[in-house]
C-alpha cells in the first residue's frame, strides 16, 4: 500500500483469446448431438442401474460444454465464471438440501411423504 | 431485454440541460421543481428519494405497530378486531422489512457507494431510477389493499395453505404476493446495477481490498439479493398461481406438502435478514473509526467475516422450521450450522470494540447510534443463538421471545445503524449537520423506549406469550409487561418525533442561515466521499481520485513525520475538491417512471380483470420501446468528444465506448 | 464549501489525476458493464430455475385424496421431445455462428444466423405448444393435479424465456438489417447469445432430469 | 476489565451536553424502576414454560438455561467491554486535538482468540444440543393419541381397543394418565397449527397432509394449559387446549364414561332441546349413540369437522378452551354456553360464511329454544374428573 499502484486484481490477457473457429463450434455441436443421442437411447434400451447416473453425467457434460465453449466461459474473464458458478453451485447445494430434507430426513416415526396420510 | 441495451454511463454523463427531442418524445429537462426529482437519473437524488419514501413507510409501519401495541395494552383489548389485528401485524412486518429497512439501505447504497468508490454515477442510471419507481409503486400497491377489501392476513411469511384462497378469500394475500413480486423486481434491478458499479467503476487504485467497508457490505448484500430474490420469486409465483389460476402447489387434498412453501420462503428469508443487517454493519464500520480517531481494527477480517456471514447465511434457513416437522436429522444439522454463524458476527462485534479500544472517542450522535448498534445487536444476536438450540426453540418459537430477538437485531441493529448513517452523512447529502443536541435527545429517548418496548418481550416470551395473538387473557399474567411494552412503543414515537423536528428545524435554519453550511470534511472523515464538498455537487468529483490506501483520504491528511509519528499534514477541507469543475449532468428520462407504473397495473389486472393487465402490458411494452429508442445520455446536450459519433438517429445504445475501453490497455 | 481557501493555488484539489475526465476511464475489470450485467442476471436465473425444477421434482408424484388424472410424466412423448430438444441445442450452434460472423463483420451471414436461431427457437416453442395442447386433450390441464401444475409452470417459464430470446433475436436482426447495429457492437449480439445459450442449458437440465430420468 | 461497571458510571461518562445530563438523571432512576418491575413480573401466568413439569419440558429447560447462561456471559463480557471503552477512552477536554491515539490496524492473535473461543463454546453447545434433538424426537412405548388441529379448536381421538378405529373423540382437552409417556400423532384438517402445552413439552406443528409424532407426560396429576402457536387465521388467538392429567383410577373411570354412548333424554325441556339439536346441529356435530349422522366429518366446514359433543359436560371448557364450562362453584356456566349457541361468531371471531367456525343461531332460535338446547347439552355426561383450581 504505498505508491500509485493502480493495478487491478484481475488481469485479462486471456481476454484476447476468443474461442474457437466456426468449424470448431460445429464440431462441438456434433459432439453435443451425439451425447444427446446417447441420452435418448436410454429411453429405448434398458441401461439398468447405470441409467440414472449416466444421464446425470451426460447432462453435466453437455452443460459444461455449452457453458465453456458456446458461452466462452473457458476463454473469458474469471469474473464471469465466479458470478455464474456461484449461482449454479448455490442452486445445486441449497435445493439439494431442501429436497433431501423433504424426502429423506423425515421424522422416523412420521409418515412416508409420498403417501397422503 | 432492456438491461443489455444500456451502456456504461460512467463514460459519459453529459449536460442534460436541453429539451431537444430524441427517442419517442421530448426529453425532460433538468430544470427544477418536482420534475427535477421525478425524472432524474442522478444516483444522489434517487438515494434521497429512497430514503424519504422509506421514512414515510416507517411512519406508517410505526403507526401499525402502535395499533398492535394499543390492542395488547390490556388483556382482552378491544382496540382492534381479530381480523384487523391479523392484517395489521402482517402489514407491519411486511412494511418494516420490505418498505423500510431494505429501501433505507438502498438509499445509502445509492447515495454513498458511487461516492466512496469515486464514480460519477452508478453503472446504469436509468435502471437505477427504474428500481426506485418500481419500489415506490410496490409500496403503494401493497397498501392499496387497505382500501380494496382489507390487507393481507397471513403473517409476513405467509405460510401455506393458510394463505390460499380457501382460507384467505379476500384479495389481501393477492396484494401481498404480487406486491412483493414487484418490490423484488426493484431490488433485483438495483442489485445488478450496484454489483456492476462496484466491480467496474472504482477509481483507479481502489482495489477490492481498498474499498471502504460500507461499500463492501453493500456489495455482499447485492450478491445476496441477486441470488436470494429468485427463490422468493418462485415461491410467490406458486402462491399466485394457486390463488389466481387454481393451481395445486399448496393444495393438500391434491397431495401438496406445505413445507415446500416454508423451505422456499426461508431459503430467501434467512439471507434476507442478513440483507437487512449488513448495510448497517457497513455503516458502523465507517463511523466507529472516524469517531474513535483510529483505523478500523482488522479491516480485512471485518470484510471477510461480512462475506462469510453472507455465505453461511445460505445454510441455516431451516432454523425457522424447527417445529415444522423437518425430522431430527434436519433439525440437528440446521441447529449446528445456525450456531456457527455467531462466529463471524462475533468477530465483527469484537473488532468494533477493539476499534474503540485505545481510541479517542467523540460522542457525536452518529457515534452514539453506532455504539448502540454494537451493544443492542449483540443482545439480539445472543437470543438468536438461544433459538438455534433446537430443543429450546421448541419452547421459544412463535412466542414473544422471538419477537424480542428480531426487534433487537432489526431495530437495535439495522435501524440504529441506519440512524447512525443518517446523522453521519446528512451533511454530505444536504450540506448541513442535523442538530447534535436534538440528535442526542432523539438517541436517548429512542434507546430507552426501545429497551422498554422490546426488553420485556423476552420476559413475556419466556413466560409463554404467543406471538400473532390478537388477545391474551387476564389469567395469563402477561398484563404488566405488556403495559410496559406499549408505553415503550410510545416513547419510541416521542423519540422519532424529536427526530422529525430535528430534520425540519435544521432545514428551516439552514435556509434562514442560522444553521451553518458544512465544509467538505466536517467529521475528519477517512473515505473519499469526504473529499468533495458538502452537499455533493451534482457531478460528484471534479477529478478522478487516485487511491493508494484503505482510508485513502485520511492518509492524505495524516502522514508520519520524521520520527514516524503520524501528524496532521493537511486540512481535509482544504485539500478537498472544490466542486467547481465539469458540471456534467446525467440526462433525465421519463421512461423509468412510466415503465414502473405499468407493473402495478398488470398486477391489479391479475386480481380484478385481465383487461387491466392488458393495458399495463401495453404500457410496459411502449415504455420499453421508448426507453430503448432514447440514448442513455442526451447526445444533443452537445458535450464531449463522443457526441458526433452517434447522432440522434443512432437510436440504440451505442457500445463503442465499451469496445474502445477494452482496447485501451488496462491501467497498471 | 471553504470559500476562504479558494484562491490559494498552493492547494491541490484532492485526487487530481492525469485523467481529469471520466471519458477515458476503463472499467476496473476491463469488462463492459453490459456483459457483467448479463452474467449476473444469469447467475440469478440459476436459482430461479433451480427452485422451479426442484419444485417439480418434489411434486411430480405426489397424490392426495382428491387427485385425479395422469401425471405429466405418464404422458411424455420422449421421441417428440427429443427432437425439439435437439432443435434447441442446434440453435445454440447457429447463435454462436451469428456471433462469430458479426465479429468478422460478415453482416449478411450474421443476419442469416440470427434468423435461423430465432426460427429454431420458434420451432421449439411450437413443439411446446403442441405438447401442451396434446396433454390438455389427454386430460391434463394446468389445474388437473399437482404434477400438472408443477410441470406446466416449469416448462412454461422456460418457454417464456425462449420466447423473450426470440423477440430479442428478431430485434437484433432488424437492427442489423437497418444498419443500426454494426460490427463495433458485436458484443450486444454476444450478450444476447449468452442469454440464449443459458436458456439452452436450462433445457439440457430439464430434458435430462424431468423427461428422461424416470 | 470488570464487566460489572454500574450503569451510572456509563451515564456519567457520557455527560457532555445539558440534554444528556437531564437524561442521565432520569436514567439513574432506572434501577429503582427495574426493581419494581421485577417484583411485578413475579406474577407469572398459567402457561409458563419456565416452570416445567413434564420430563421433556424439564430436559428442554435444562438446555435452554445452559444456552441462556452462555449468552448472558458473552453479553456481560461485551457490555463490560463496551462500557469500559466508553468510560476509559472517551475524549476528555484536556486531550490535545492534534495528538492521535495509537493507530492500531489489527492484531492476528486477538482475531484468532475471538474466533476460536466462540468456536469452542459453540462446539460445546452443539454437542449438548444434537443428542437432545434425537432424544426428544424418539417415540415412547406408551399409548398413542391422535391430535387433530382445525380452525380453531383441537380434537383428540383415542383408540382404546387398538383396532385402528377411534373409540373416544373429544375436543380441546386431552386427558392422559399420570406418569405415562404418551405418544401424540399430530395432524391438521385444514391449515398449519401448532400443539403446545409448555409445561409438558415444546411445541410441534400440525401440518395438513403430514403426521408428526410428539410426546407428552406429567409426573403429577393436574390441568396444564396450552395454545395454538402457529398462525392459523382469524381466531388463532382463541385456539387453546388443556391437558388433564389423571391418576390411573380416574383415568380408567374417564375412559369408561367416554365409551358410554348418549341417551335420548326423558325430561321435557331436555327432550325439546334434543329435538332442536336434531334439527339444527347434527349437520355438524356428532353425539355418539343418538346423532351419528354426520359420522366422520361433514361438508359444512372447510375442515370438515366440528367437536364431538357426546361427553361435552366432562370437559372443563369449550370452544377452543377459551370459555370455562363451569363456574368456580361447580355449577354449569349456562350464560356463556347459551350465548355461544345463540351467536358463536360473536363470542369468538370466525368466518362461518366461509365455512370456518360455527354459524350464528341468533336469527333462528328463540330464547326458549336456546334454553332447551342448553338443558339438553347439560345432560351430556359430566362433571369433569378434575376442575381448574
Ligand atoms: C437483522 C436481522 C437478523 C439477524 C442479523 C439475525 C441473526 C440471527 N438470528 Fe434471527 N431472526 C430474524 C432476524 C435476524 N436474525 C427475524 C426477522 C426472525 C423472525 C422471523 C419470523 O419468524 O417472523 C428471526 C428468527 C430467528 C430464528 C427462528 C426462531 C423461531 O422462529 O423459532 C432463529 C433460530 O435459530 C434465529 C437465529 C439467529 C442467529 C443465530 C443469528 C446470528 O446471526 C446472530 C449472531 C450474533 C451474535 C451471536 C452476537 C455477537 C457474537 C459474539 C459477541 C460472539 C460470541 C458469541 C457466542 C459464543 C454465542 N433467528
Ligand atoms: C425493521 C423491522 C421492524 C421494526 C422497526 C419494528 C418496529 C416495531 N415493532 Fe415490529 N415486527 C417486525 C419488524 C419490525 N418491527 C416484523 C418482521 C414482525 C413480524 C410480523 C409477523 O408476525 O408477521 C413484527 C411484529 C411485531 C409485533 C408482534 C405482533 C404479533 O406477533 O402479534 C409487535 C408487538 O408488539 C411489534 C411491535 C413493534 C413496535 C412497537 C415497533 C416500534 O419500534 C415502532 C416505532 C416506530 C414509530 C412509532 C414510527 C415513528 C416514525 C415517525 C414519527 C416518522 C418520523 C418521520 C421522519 C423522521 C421523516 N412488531
Ligand atoms: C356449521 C356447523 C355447525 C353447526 C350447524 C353447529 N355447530 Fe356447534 N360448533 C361448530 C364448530 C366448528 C365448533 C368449534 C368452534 C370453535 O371452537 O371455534 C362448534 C362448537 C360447539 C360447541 C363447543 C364444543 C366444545 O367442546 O368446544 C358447542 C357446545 C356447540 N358447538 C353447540 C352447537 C349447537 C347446540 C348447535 C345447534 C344449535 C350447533 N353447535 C350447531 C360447528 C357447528
Ligand atoms: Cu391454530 Cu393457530
Ligand atoms: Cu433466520
Amino acid at each position: 500500500m504505498n505508491t500509485v499502484a493502480v493495478s487491478e486484481e484481475e488481469t485479462h490477457d486471456e481476454h484476447q483469446d476468443h474461442g474457437l473457429s466456426d468449424v470448431g463450434y460445429i464440431k462441438i455441436a456434433l459432439l453435443l448431438a451425439v451425447l444427446t443421442a446417447v441420452e435418448v437411447a436410454t429411453y429405448f434400451w434398458d441401461f439398468g442401474v447405470l441409467e440414472v447416473p449416466s444421464l446425470l453425467i451426460l447432462m453435466v457434460v453437455k452443460f459444461q460444454i455449452v457453458v465453456s465453449y458456446f458461452m466462452h466461459l473457458k476463454f473469458d474473464s474469471k469474473v464471469f465464471t465466479y458470478i455464474f458458478v456461484t449461482g449454479v453451485i448455490l442452486a445445486m447445494v441449497v435445493f439439494a438440501a431442501m429436497g433431501t430434507s423433504m424426502v429423506f430426513w423425515q421424522n422416523p416415526s412420521g409418515c412416508d411423504l409420498s403417501a397422503y396420510c | 431485454m432492456a438491461i443489455t441495451e444500456e451502456r456504461p454511463e460512467i463514460l459519459e454523463l453529459e449536460s442534460g440541460d436541453t429539451s431537444t427531442s430524441t427517442g419517442a418524445f421530448a426529453r425532460p429537462t433538468n430544470a427544477s421543481g418536482w420534475r427535477a426529482w421525478v425524472f432524474t437519473v442522478d444516483h444522489k437524488k434517487i438515494g434521497i428519494m429512497y430514503g424519504a419514501v422509506a421514512m414515510f413507510w416507517f411512519l406508517w409501519g410505526g403507526v401499525e405497530a402502535l395499533l398492535i401495541r394499543a390492542q395488547l395494552f390490556t388483556p382482552d383489548g378491544t382496540v382492534l378486531t381479530a381480523e384487523q389485528y391479523n392484517q395489521i401485524f402482517t402489514m407491519h412486518g411486511t412494511t418494516m422489512v420490505f418498505l423500510v429497512i431494505m429501501p433505507l439501505a438502498a438509499a445509502f447504497a445509492n447515495y454513498i457507494v458511487p461516492l466512496q468508490i469515486g464514480a460519477r454515477d452508478v453503472a446504469f442510471p436509468r435502471m437505477n431510477a427504474l428500481g426506485l419507481w418500481i419500489f415506490v409503486f410496490a409500496g403503494i400497491f401493497l397498501n392499496l389493499s387497505w382500501f380494496l377489501g382489507g390487507g393481507p392476513d397471513g403473517g409476513w411469511f405467509a405460510y401455506a395453505p393458510n394463505t390460499g384462497v380457501t382460507y384467505s378469500p379476500g384479495a389481501g394475500m393477492d396484494f401481498y404476493a404480487l406486491g412483493l413480486q414487484i418490490a423484488g423486481i426493484a431490488s433485483l434491478v438495483g442489485a445488478i446495477n450496484l454489483i456492476v458499479t462496484v466491480l467496474n467503476m472504482r477509481a483507479p487504485g481502489m482495489t477490492l481490498l481498498r474499498m471502504p467497508v460500507f461499500t463492501w457490505m453493500i456489495f455482499v448484500v447485492q450478491l445476496l439479493l441477486l441470488f436470494a430474490l429468485p427463490v422468493i420469486t418462485v415461491a410467490l409465483i406458486l402462491l399466485s398461481f394457486d390463488r389466481t389460476f387454481d393451481a395445486n402447489f399448496f393444495n393438500v387434498a391434491m397431495g401438496a406438502d406445505p413445507l415446500l412453501w416454508q423451505h422456499l420462503f426461508w431459503i430467501f428469508g434467512h439471507p434476507e435478514v442478513y440483507i437487512l443487517i449488513l448495510p448497517s454493519f457497513g455503516i458502523v464500520s465507517e463511523t466507529l473509526p472516524v469517531f474513535s480517531r483510529k483505523p478500523l481494527f482488522g479491516y480485512s477480517v471485518i470484510v471477510i467475516s461480512g462475506a462469510a456471514i453472507g455465505f453461511m447465511g445460505w445454510g441455516v434457513w431451516a432454523h425457522h422450521m424447527f417445529v415444522s416437522g423437518l425430522g431430527p436429522v434436519g433439525v440437528a444439522a440446521f441447529s449446528a450450522t445456525t450456531m456457527f454463524i455467531a462466529v463471524p458476527t462475533g468477530v465483527k462485534i469484537l473488532n468494533w470494540i477493539a476499534t474503540m479500544w485505545g481510541g479517542n472517542l467523540k460522542f457525536t450522535v452518529p457515534m452514539m447510534f453506532s455504539i448502540s448498534l454494537v451493544s443492542m445487536f449483540t443482545i439480539g444476536g445472543l437470543s438468536g443463538v438461544m433459538h438455534s438450540v433446537a430443543p429450546a426453540d421448541t419452547q421459544q418459537t412463535d412466542t414473544y421471545f422471538i419477537v424480542a430477538h428480531f426487534h433487537y437485531v432489526l431495530f437495535g441493529g439495522a435501524l440504529m445503524g441506519l440512524f447512525a448513517g443518517m446523522y453521519y452523512w446528512w451533511p454530505k447529502a444536504f450540506g448541513y449537520k442535523l442538530n447534535e443536541s436534538l440528535g442526542k435527545w432523539h438517541f436517548w429517548i429512542l434507546l430507552v423506549g426501545f429497551n422498554m418496548t422490546f426488553g420485556p418481550m423476552h420476559i413475556v416470551g419466556l413466560q409463554g406469550m404467543a406471538r400473532r395473538h390478537s388477545r391474551y387473557g387476564p389469567e395469563d399474567g402477561f398484563d404488566f409487561w405488556n403495559a410496559v411494552v406499549t408505553i415503550g412503543a410510545f416513547v419510541i414515537l416521542i423519540g422519532m418525533i424529536v427526530f422529525a423536528v430535528n430534520i425540519v428545524r435544521t432545514w428551516l435554519g439552514y435556509k434562514a442561515g442560522t444553521v451553518p453550511q458544512e465544509p467538505a470534511d466536517p467529521w475528519d472523515g477517512r473515505t473519499i466521499e469526504w473529499a468533495i464538498p458538502c452537499p455533493t455537487p451534482e457531478h460528484n468529483f471534479d477529478y478522478v481520485p487516485v487511491i493508494t490506501d484503505v482510508d485513502d483520504f485520511w492518509h492524505k491528511k495524516y502522514q508520519p513525520d520524521e520520527n514516524g509519528k503520524l501528524r496532521k499534514v493537511a486540512d481535509g477541507n482544504e485539500i478537498a475538491q472544490k466542486g467547481d469543475q465539469n458540471p456534467h449532468l446525467p440526462s433525465p428520462s421519463y421512461w423509468p417512471i412510466v415503465l414502473a407504473s405499468a407493473l402495478p397495473l398488470i398486477a391489479l389486472g391479475l386480481i380484478y380483470n385481465l383487461w387491466i393487465s392488458g393495458i399495463g402490458l401495453l404500457l410496459l411494452l411502449g415504455a420499453m420501446y421508448g426507453w430503448s429508442l432514447e440514448p442513455a445520455t442526451d447526445p444533443d446536450a452537445g458535450h464531449g468528444d463522443h457526441a458526433d459519433e452517434h447522432g440522434p438517429d443512432d437510436d440504440d445504445s451505442p457500445g463503442d465506448e465499451a469496445s474502445e475501453i477494452t482496447e485501451e490497455a488496462p491501467v497498471v | 464549501m471553504s470559500e476562504t481557501t479558494h484562491d490559494s493555488d498552493a492547494q491541490i484539489a484532492y485526487g487530481r489525476t492525469e485523467w481529469d475526465d471520466y471519458h477515458h476511464l476503463p472499467t476496473n475489470t476491463g469488462l463492459t458493464n453490459e456483459k457483467v450485467t448479463m452474467w449476473a442476471f444469469l447467475g440469478s436465473d440459476c436459482l430461479l430455475f433451480g427452485a422451479l425444477i426442484s419444485t417439480y421434482l418434489l411434486l411430480r408424484n405426489r397424490v392426495g385424496p382428491s387427485t385425479t388424472g395422469p401425471t405429466a410424466a405418464d404422458l411424455f412423448d420422449i421421441p417428440f421431445t427429443s427432437v425439439s430438444s435437439f432443435v434447441l441445442l442446434m440453435s445454440s450452434l447457429t447463435m454462436v455462428l451469428a456471433v462469430t460472423s458479426i465479429q468478422r463483420a460478415e453482416m449478411e451471414r450474421c443476419k442469416l444466423w440470427l434468423l435461423t436461431t430465432a426460427g429454431l427457437g420458434s420451432i421449439f416453442i411450437a413443439g411446446q405448444v403442441y405438447e401442451f395442447t396434446s396433454f390438455y386433450r389427454e386430460g391434463l390441464g394446468f389445474t388437473t393435479n399437482i404434477s400438472s401444475s408443477a410441470f406446466f409452470t416449469l416448462t412454461g417459464f422456460h418457454g417464456v424465456h425462449v420466447s423473450l430470446g426470440i423477440v430479442m433475436l428478431v430485434t437484433m436482426w432488424a437492427l442489423v438489417s437497418g444498419g443500426q447495429l454494426g460490427p463495433e457492437r458485436a458484443e450486444t449480439i454476444e450478450i444476447i447469445g449468452l442469454y440464449w445459450h443459458f436458456v439452452d442449458i436450462v433445457w439440457i437440465v430439464i430434458f435430462a432430469v424431468v423427461y428422461l430420468i424416470p | 476489565m470488570s464487566p460489572r461497571i454500574p450503569i451510572s458510571t456509563e451515564v456519567k461518562s457520557l455527560e457532555m451536553t445539558k440534554s444528556q445530563s437531564v437524561m442521565s438523571r432520569l436514567l439513574r432512576l432506572l434501577p429503582l424502576l427495574l426493581g419494581s418491575m421485577l417484583i411485578a413480573s413475579c406474577a407469572s401466568g398459567r402457561i409458563d414454560p419456565t416452570d416445567p413439569v413434564g420430563d421433556n419440558a424439564k430436559q428442554i429447560d435444562g438446555i435452554m438455561r445452559l444456552s441462556g447462561y452462555m449468552a448472558a456471559a458473552v453479553g456481560l463480557f461485551v457490555a463490560g467491554a463496551v462500557i469500559t471503552a466508553i468510560v476509559k477512552f472517551r475524549e476528555r477536554p484536556t486531550d490535545d486535538p492534534n495528538e492521535l491515539p495509537k493507530q492500531i490496524h489489527g492484531n492476528r492473535k486477538a482475531e484468532l482468540t475471538w474466533t476460536l473461543i466462540p468456536v469452542f463454546m459453540l462446539v460445546f453447545l452443539a454437542i449438548v444440543t444434537i443428542p437432545t434433538v434425537f432424544d426428544l424426537s424418539s417415540k415412547s412405548d406408551g399409548r398413542t393419541i391422535k391430535v387433530e388441529g382445525q380452525q380453531w379448536w383441537w380434537q383428540f381421538s383415542y383408540d382404546v381397543d387398538e383396532d385402528g378405529v377411534s373409540d373416544i373423540v373429544t375436543a380441546n382437552e386431552i386427558v392422559i394418565p399420570v406418569g405415562e409417556e404418551i405418544n401424540l400423532d399430530i395432524r391438521s384438517n385444514d391449515v398449519i397449527h401448532s400443539f403446545w402445552i409448555p409445561q409438558l413439552n415444546g411445541k410441534r406443528d400440525a401440518v395438513p397432509g403430514r403426521v408428526h409424532s410428539w410426546r407428552i407426560s406429567s409426573p403429577v396429576p393436574g390441568i396444564f394449559y396450552g395454545e395454538c402457536t402457529e398462525f392459523c387465521g382469524l381466531s388463532h388467538a382463541n385456539m387453546q387446549m388443556r391437558a388433564v392429567v389423571l391418576t390411573d383410577e380416574d383415568y380408567d373411570e374417564w375412559v369408561r364414561e367416554q365409551l358410554t354412548p348418549a341417551n335420548i333424554p326423558a325430561a321435557a325441556a331436555a327432550k325439546s332441546g334434543y329435538d332442536l339439536f336434531g334439527r339444527h346441529c347434527v349437520s355438524c356435530h356428532v353425539i355418539n349413540g343418538v346423532y351419528e349422522s354426520a359420522a366422520d366429518g361433514n361438508a359444512n366446514l372447510t375442515s370438515g369437522y366440528a367437536p364431538n359433543l357426546t361427553h361435552l359436560m366432562t370437559r372443563t371448557s369449550f370452544a377452543g378452551a377459551i370459555f370455562e364450562l363451569y363456574e368456580e362453584d361447580g355449577s354449569v356456566n349456562i350464560a356463556d354456553l347459551k350465548e355461544w349457541i345463540r351467536n358463536a361468531p360473536g363470542q369468538k371471531p370466525s368466518r362461518p360464511e366461509n365455512r370456518q367456525g360455527m354459524i350464528s343461531f341468533a336469527e333462528t332460535l328463540s330464547d326458549k329454544e336456546l334454553d332447551d338446547l342448553v338443558t339438553y347439552l347439560m345432560t351430556l355426561g359430566g362433571p369433569p374428573p378434575l376442575m381448574p383450581s
